[in-house]
């Protein structure tokens, strides 16, 4: 790059110039940042503004650059090459009137976008290049050198809302209410507690009972206990007779239920 | 229009105005120290970045040849005189430092924001529906003891305050709410606060077992009487 | 932030009362905010202990209660204004820094930055310029498609970092610059980018569709998997 620079400085006509700058081109094309970068460097020997660069000549510039990097067996890789194919293109859009019912851009649509391509590159060079002279955080100027430790001091606050504070209260005023579901069932006996109870009894029971005895003290006089009770103890009844435990009887229906213990297998 | 050349210029010399004193050109320095106010502002400069206390000698190492960085540093302790920074003197060296009296400012309190616990919730609430209330209420009330830690914290957040003693055995001591708590919660009053049949109204509650099957809860809580327009309060 | 015009009106010879002089109201502070001038020394240590930028909001948590650290700030800038050391802004933060035109006493201070590359810096200027900008815009504009490593020495200097992704197909991440950034380079805001506004002028900043497809230009690469979805520093 410095070398194209001060070779165009130095140089007097413009194909001086711009055979220089070819040579300082190849010297320099490992160099280049792609065919973008590239291309931008050969606008600059049109020494125009970026706007007003004529695209054909610099797409015959850049042809002729590849071509010439070519004899010399210089390696491109594939995408400046690619840059030339489709310059190529371009020139020949630009040069020739368009063929009716043709689709897609112009050439000079074409053209003008490659301009601003290359005009927006010059311009984030420039500002890369403002940036980074301005003046510069511990090179021109100067932070505090001995900074304080700050001491972090952790406080903690608490919240609570009006609805945490409702809530909680009803919590507590409830706390019957807010039993878990299956604690609940206090009304409510099951065929594993009536089996258990059963099995404990029968064994006093020699004869014929009626089922109503064998519910939990006190669950008589609550009907909903001794609903629950009475079916499960008679659950139970099913369960022992099936197993050979015991035997029921009824005597007709709505009758009351009887149970005794089965005879014992040697009597 | 804008040439990305001219806008270079235009900026830069914008910028130039930053840099109001030049760097005192070699030759010049050689014959004349600059102005003693130029020469404060560099020992100021240099203190301040300056990681360790700078002695006199050094300061004129530094400064362009002629200064007098013992008198620019009197200037300068006398400008910082009272401010929050101050010029001080470690041994033969000066340094700026902050002023002793501002230290507490180098404290970054960060706030955390925690739920209050459950206990101390139930506890607040019990307060706050019976006030005044005793530990002892609270406690039955709770059916569990009340830590002293959640009544401290209570009464840290001034969120509970001692009330008057109950002329009971003991004389044991009560709470009462605070007005900050008022203020908290957004009432005015603790009267104000919804009772168990509005909160059930509200959904709060869940409205399970049918009257009659609870025992030992009596639907009719004194406070009740008390909160009648709450439902608002639940809009929201 | 500070607006001078604010000031004239909202200095009142009401705040030099005693600090400890309690409010009238309950629910203002419990105590008055402490003088103009205090507040200022407050600011000024506050300022002049951190080697980072602090903003205004941690300026005020760190002060007393009742504190105009934006006031205060307007005088403490005014103070400083000319001396050795600045009081500048970055972003919403203010910092205390030398002046630049010192730079020359501080050799000793001064840190070796690592050096950029070139692609390093364009890339850069870019996402200053163009921010958010997307690995596929940066390479656009460069013609060549951008190293992980560039960006990742970028991210590492902390002066970029990721914006919010773009809401385009692929939601590829976008990259903004920092406080740090605009630290480094003096900037008090991504919109004093020097010559940003010719740029925007100059229609350089748009985001012009090319007309066809034009080779040698890098396909949109696949997107980091980063996902950081932090709010953009600059509202633009």
């Amino acid at each position: 790059m410095d070398n194209l620079f001060a070779s165009e400085e130095q140089a007097s006509t413009q194909s001086v110039a711009e055979r220089m700058a070819a040579e300082a081109l190849i010297v320099d094309v490992r160099g280049y940042e792609g065919p973008l970068d590239l291309l931008l460097t050969l606008s600059r020997t049109q020494k125009v503004d970026l706007r007003v660069i004529s695209v054909t000549e610099l797409a015959e510039q850049y042809l002729r650059f590849i071509d010439h990097a070519k004899s010399l067996r210089i390696e491109l890789a594939a995408d400046y090459l690619v840059m030339a194919a489709w310059l190529a293109f371009l020139k020949s859009r630009l040069l020739l009137p368009p063929e009716p019912g043709e689709e897609g851009p112009t050439g000079e649509e074409l053209a003008a976008h490659l301009a601003f391509q290359l005009e927006r590159l010059q311009a984030m060079r420039d500002c890369a290049a403002k940036l980074m002279g301005r003046d510069q955080l511990g090179r021109d100027f100067f932070a505090r050198g001995v900074p304080e430790t700050v001491e972090r001091v952790r406080k903690v606050t608490y919240s609570a809302t009006l609805l945490d504070l409702m809530q909680g209260y009803a919590r507590i005023r409830t706390k019957d209410e807010f039993r878990p579901f299956v604690m609940d069932r206090d009304a409510i006996l099951t065929m594993e507690q009536a089996l258990d109870r059963m099995r404990g009894l029968i064994g006093y029971a020699g004869d014929w009972t009626g089922l109503e005895t064998y519910l939990p003290e006190g669950w008589g006089e609550d009907p909903k206990r001794r609903r629950s009770a009475t079916a499960a103890t008679f659950a139970a009844s099913l369960e022992m007779a099936k197993a050979g435990q015991i035997e029921i009887r009824q005597g007709e229906t709505f009758s009351p239920i009887q149970i005794r213990k089965k005879a014992d297998k040697d009597g | 229009m804008a040439d990305p050349h001219d806008m270079a210029t235009e900026t830069s010399a914008a910028e130039s105005v930053a840099a109001e004193m030049p760097a005192p050109d070699e030759n010049q320095s050689l014959f004349e120290a600059p102005p003693m106010g130029e020469q404060e502002r560099m020992v100021e400069a240099i203190l301040f970045a300056s990681t360790e206390p700078v002695s006199i000698k050094e300061l004129e190492d530094r400064m362009p040849h002629g200064c007098d960085a013992s008198e620019a540093l009197t200037y300068l302790r006398k400008r910082y005189e009272g401010r929050g920074v101050r010029v001080v003197r470690v041994g033969d060296c000066y340094a700026m430092r902050t002023a002793p009296d501002l230290g507490y400012l180098m404290q970054k309190e960060t706030v955390e924001t925690r739920k209050l616990s459950r206990a101390a919730i139930e506890t607040l609430a019990i307060i706050a529906y019976h006030q005044p209330a005793t530990r002892a209420e609270i406690e039955e009330i709770r059916g569990v003891s009340v830590s002293r830690g959640t009544v401290d914290q209570l009464l840290e957040m001034e969120w509970i305050r001692f009330g008057r003693r109950r002329m009971s055995p003991g004389r044991p001591v009560t709470f009462v709410v605070t007005q900050q708590f008022l203020d908290h919660f957004g009432l005015e009053n603790a009267r104000d606060l919804p009772g168990l049949k509005e909160l059930r109204a509200a959904g709060l509650l869940e409205n399970r077992p049918p009257p009659g099957t609870i025992p030992g809860l009596p639907e009719n809580d004194e406070e009740e009487d008390d909160s009648v327009n709450q439902s608002e309060m639940f809009e929201d």
